[in-house]
């Protein structure tokens, strides 16, 4: 029994802990609310130097080809800062569609330059979402050309390869993935106004656009929820490293702050609200890891054990981003206070790749189906 | 066991729809709800304006008041009533709440007569704006912690430190304060109160940006501001009896926390769809939707508890903190469940783009601060538990120490 | 404007609180927890002298024809002591049945003896209920009798009076209410444990029993519905009464108990639950006088009412039920201590006449066909 | 990150799980599961010893104590690894393990060889049942608040008072008690600790009724009960530190709340039907056991976490408090919903009419239990905020005070 990272990952934790403290205070956060910038350049180019985004893309497609409880720890490092940059859209969504979907060719052609860094890739999977009265986002394929609308698509203004799903207009409607280079004519790309507006999201409209198909041109459906639960894991992770962060920010304020004579930590209405929290935390934590271990072995579990992580993680981080605005008082209500980025960041990602009632039902769907196989109900053992 | 007005209630139920009818237009279901900060520009300040000197001047202003005061003096239950039927129209609103409902009260029992005379008149037809200056930086959920000095000199107070969270304080003519004369005695004991020109000299005035964005809160710096003893209300010491009166004449107030609540997801879930079938038909949705509809119905019957008492010449008590933890902790619920329906496309806030203008995410975003503001959660229950239940008050240990000598910590 | 109890039902409350102060301790509910009575005969003989069972019954029925207001003031104050009666039985179902639907024959026959406690009445409505694998309780006509089994009927051993629900075998399954008198050829009584043997619950099996339609024969879908709307807001005021009490309980205790130098209740964990629990009682207290207004006045809200006064109530109670043990800590826990004797109550009453699940769905349905006659959702205006 | 163990552990395991098949018979999933304060005759109690013989004989008990103590002195990591696969068969429970997981570790920190010689080996093979005598009916939350007298008469200690919820105080032969030998000193050090013969002249022992019935909780009364100093573990007025050590033993305990849980109500929910389709298939059913499933993981993930740690030598810390509050609230949250989801039979208790023998009945009446024995919520609460979170303690009032001082209001 030996479930916990390794003293390898955890050095590389404390080596991007250290960086990431460095390259990427509150304050490079912060700009990113106050302006326009789509990402921030410098700490992107030094995660870059640091050869993250190949953490776990093979080294005979460039990568450093480390795995992925790496990644999972640089996912929870990054999810700690709120790192401000394309980082998930290129390194758990496009390489990884690439990887599992992609042929030889297509590899060799995008994975190099997404490892490097030197290319931004993002997935538009959004499929059948409707937004307010008028706006149904769905791609389709037609002779071979994209048409469609499809939002919110993160990085999608600055991505410098898309992988779209989209479904073949022929009565099949084969769903697949295709890639697409956003410089193809037909392309219209708008940043959207979101909660978040650290991580920019764009709504991407195709007009015949050529594209693609990945792989051998089969249906990608699993695939996708391969995709999505593999992504889901990491996801997880950078809740982990925000609930965690969120959660010592509430608690060094707790300590500090003084009212009524005495640290407000020492009143139980703040202590328990804090002690509820680490419980979430912790049950986050230990769901996080099952399903690094599954991400990480190709365990049949990883379905189960990603939606878990999920829905651990997005409760563990929702809790605390809200009652850590809620322990500072008023301050942290306002623009200034950092509470804000950890409140709008964790309903971002409770949402990105679908709510956690999706997730449930994923999770329940997968429980049954395990359960009508086996008498008893499987787990490790 | 019955809403029926009496016959007198009735008919100024009748006189105050009709006015209101000719007057302002009806507010409709969810148009035009939501505003952040709305009215902050001197436009919207010249409308409310004229609207309040209209109102004024129709005999809407001061319904219970004494008529020595300019009130009409009816029972306490015709500005119920008289709110309940406004509450149905557009109009503005953020303005002279704070100045009537907190300072006017105030004022009538500090004041000397002349001074009433002087400023009243003026802050019921909206000439001037008042405004209240009792929080600190240092001192939110505990006001008797204020730092803000005043320090005599001959007839005059000098004033120095900093308020925050001042609602309205830059569109202010005067306002309240609460300012400590004495750090050598008990925190609640050196503190005096007063009225003052907002425009006095040495007042700097900052807007506070707020999570959603602007907002009608001020910080407010006093830098040697200088105020006549003639402006204090009550005194030298009397300080925190007078804001403790201050505050309770708020408890007359209709209302809950703004922000999206059960009739705005009602909506939406009638026309989103969840797994092909429409969302209201989901269980989920169902058990949410039933405990939201309960409670909000249980805070509109508990005001009508209440208006039951105040029609009787009750005073209402600290229950009506229920309203506010219940309202606040729900706008937060239901926007965040409403954009975990809306899956994916729930971070989106542009109002083109998202249901209801994006009223779910912008109450999301603002339910934060309804947690907070007017008392925290924490707050509230511990006034619930200790003035209704009479449990026992938490140990203090800042109750006898000199101000001078209280723990701070790093500050 | 007068959203309150009249003087005279504040009187009659009085006068029931002090009447079942003396007559109704803990000591007499436990009583029945630790023997074998299916409810307290004092209590009941007592309550029948005061002409309670009568309150709403009409005086040509032999009642006293109050009102429905002071009969929610009753049941308030008999929740209040977790009355171990038929009370419920017999003046919120069976009279009220017999009162809805009734003939003019049937009243004049049952009513006045149900007015009076000298016959106490029950509804059995279970209907499809099925109970582990085995038990599916449900109760058919055929050729004029019933067949089937009824479970759980509350006070079924002791009703003298037995109101039935009963869908005919035919093709059509008409669903009717029939009279039936316990001491007919081929019924079958037997108590049935249940988690609060202070208000005892029976099985009872018809073997082709005689039974006698309610009313003119018509079917009864709509009035059964009727019929637990009426009953619900009376158990929501009884529900009330007891998470009241349960309040003050904790309250009291919290003040008194000593821990670390000082009273519990100084503790903000005990104090905010409380608050908690206060808050819950509240807006179950405005929702029950709302109910209490529209059964009163045969309002057309009465479903909304009667659904919402049952699900805050419901919610209240099983609420200060369960924090009122932990207020208590290990003492709270024992056979001993009055706790259990609100755990249990409030767990039977929330179950009586369907789940708040049930309820809940009737809310919603009722709320969404509101909201298809009218554009704004309507309320008291 | 893996779940393997190492070639030793793995034999370890296997050589466990070989004699434990051979030894006792597999549990499966629901059944025999509930029990009400199980093995309370002296047939069951023969049976437990019986065992208690054979696995000590077998090497399975004492597992990680030293040698010099009987013990086969492997890592604890071994402990933990047998107890895994025990838990996965019917064997008695409920008799040994305050003995063994408490009073033993004491006894070898206090007391003398001779004592342990005596005592430990008819311990480990079940011959002698010890139980642990702490809490009082003044002093459950507050242990350092108990009020049974010790006075030094002699050689021996004369004591007097109460202790309660003593498990399985009916069937020990021996006991490990605090009391106080000082009442003019502060509470935390007026304590001292011994071990005594639970068949002492002036001991009576009462079972406790608990809600959902018979349990093995006791009330213990003192009557003037002597105990030989040389039974004193620890120095006079040390008894607090033994007994908070003694605390700390428990933590290599795996274990949550006993009774229904996730896997009860997935069973219940594949076999329900509500509204005329199967219940899991219910949004509102589906959306609670994800939950559930969720904190159940979590909390067999995070043994899996603290077992890792324990391999590498590391202390558990008091992060184990997390298991024992997410388990207890659950079970309560649990069997509630399923109760509601049985709808009007909810309330049958009756094991021959309700699902899986009334199990989610049973845990609805025991878990209220749950969420106070071995620490309440809130205590747990505090704990996990002041120790692992290192926020400050509540203000304390009786820290210094001498305990015949202290309030203790109309007691």
């Amino acid at each position: 029994m030996n479930f916990d990272f390794s003293e390898e990952q955890k050095m590389l934790r404390a080596v991007a802990r250290k960086f990431l403290k460095e390259n990427c205070s509150p304050g490079v956060v912060r700009r990113m609310l106050d302006g326009d910038a789509p990402y921030d350049e410098k700490l992107w180019k030094g995660i870059c130097e640091l050869d993250w985004p190949g953490t776990a893309v093979p080294e005979s497609y460039g990568g450093i080809g480390y795995g992925y409880l790496e990644l999972c720890v640089l996912a929870e490092e990054l999810g700690r800062v709120i790192a401000p940059i394309p980082f998930s859209s290129s390194a758990y969504m496009a390489a990884e569609a690439l990887h599992i979907a992609g042929n030889e060719r297509q590899r060799k052609k995008y994975l190099p330059r997404l490892a490097s860094g030197e290319a931004i890739g993002t997935c538009a999977l959004a499929e059948g979402v409707t937004i307010g009265a008028h706006w149904h986002m769905e791609t389709i394929v037609r002779d071979g050309k994209l048409h469609g609308t499809n939002a919110p698509v993160a990085d999608g203004c600055v991505a410098d390869l898309l992988i779209v799903a989209a479904r073949s207009s022929a009565a099949s409607g084969v769903l697949k993935l295709y890639v697409v280079e956003p410089s193809e004519k037909g392309i219209t790309r708008e940043t959207i106004q979101t909660i978040d507006p650290t991580r920019p999201h764009a709504r991407v409209t195709f007009d015949a656009v050529a594209a693609e198909p990945l792989g051998s041109g089969e249906s990608h459906e699993r695939l996708i929820e391969k995709l999505k639960d593999r992504a889901a894991v990491l996801l997880a992770f950078e809740q982990l490293g925000g609930a965690d962060a969120a959660l010592e920010m509430a608690t060094e304020y707790a300590k500090s702050r003084y009212a009524f004579g005495r640290p407000i930590g020492s009143f139980q209405a703040i202590k328990h609200k804090l002690a509820d929290a680490f419980i979430r935390n912790e049950l986050a934590r230990s769901n996080c890891y099952f399903a690094a271990w599954a991400l990480s072995s190709d365990a049949e579990e990883l379905p189960i054990a990603a939606a878990s992580a999920r829905i651990a993680a997005t409760e563990a981080f929702e809790y605390i981003a809200a009652e850590n605005i809620q322990t500072h008082g008023g301050i942290g209500f306002t623009w200034e206070s950092d509470c804000q980025l950890f409140y709008r960041r964790s309903k971002l990602l409770a949402l990105t790749l679908g709510s956690v009632r999706s997730w449930k039902n994923r999770l329940i769907d997968q429980l049954e189906c395990q359960a009508s196989v086996k008498p008893e109900l499987a787990g490790v053992d | 066991m019955d809403f029926t007005d009496t016959q007198e209630e009735a008919q100024f139920r009748q006189k105050a729809r009709a006015w209101l009818n000719a007057n302002a237009s009806r507010s409709t279901d969810t148009t035009n709800k939501f505003k952040v900060g709305g009215g902050d520009d001197a436009e919207a300040l010249r409308e409310a304006k004229s609207w309040q000197a209209r109102k004024a001047d129709a005999g809407w202003v001061g319904i219970h008041w004494p008529k020595a005061f300019g009130g009409r003096e009816l029972p306490p239950s015709y500005t119920v009533i008289y709110r309940m039927e406004e509450t149905n129209y557009l109009v503005p609103r953020g303005y002279f709440e704070i100045g009537l409902g907190m300072c006017a009260p105030v004022m009538m029992s500090y004041a000397t007569a002349g001074q009433v005379k002087q400023y009243l008149p003026r802050m019921m037809r909206g000439e001037n704006v008042w405004c209240q200056l009792f929080s600190e930086p240092s001192a939110g959920s505990d006001v008797a912690g204020i730092r803000t000095s005043a320090r005599r000199d001959g007839d005059e107070w000098v004033i120095n430190g900093q308020k925050v969270w001042t609602s309205g304080a830059h569109f202010s003519d005067f306002g309240i304060l609460v300012a400590r004369h004495d750090t050598t005695l008990p925190k609640h004991k050196g503190l005096t109160f007063f009225f003052l020109d907002m425009k006095s000299r040495g007042i700097e005035i900052r807007r506070i940006k707020s999570i959603p964005g602007r907002s009608n809160f001020c910080e407010v710096f006093f830098d040697n501001v200088r105020i006549p003893d003639a402006q204090r209300l009550g005194d030298v010491g009397q300080g925190w009896q007078v804001a403790v009166t201050t505050l309770m004449h708020e408890r007359l107030a209709v209302g809950q926390a703004s922000g999206t609540n059960f009739e705005d997801i009602f909506a939406l879930v009638r026309e989103l769809e969840l797994d092909g079938k429409p969302a209201i038909k989901d269980s989920l949705v169902r058990d949410k939707l039933a405990d939201w509809y309960v409670r909000d119905k249980g805070l509109q019957y508990g005001q009508y508890r209440m208006l039951t008492k105040i029609s009787r010449g009750e005073m209402p008590g600290p229950e009506a903190s229920v309203t506010k933890v219940v309202s606040a902790v729900q706008v937060q619920q239901v926007s965040s469940f409403a954009m975990e329906l809306m899956d994916v496309a729930g971070i989106i806030d542009d109002p083109r783009l998202s249901p209801q203008s994006a009223a779910f995410q912008l109450s999301f975003l603002a339910s934060p601060g309804y947690r907070i503001a007017g008392g925290s959660d924490e707050i509230l229950r511990n006034i619930i538990a200790e003035r209704v239940l009479g449990m026992p008050g938490d140990i203090r240990v800042d109750k006898d120490l000199p101000y001078n000598q209280l723990p701070t910590g790093a500050r």
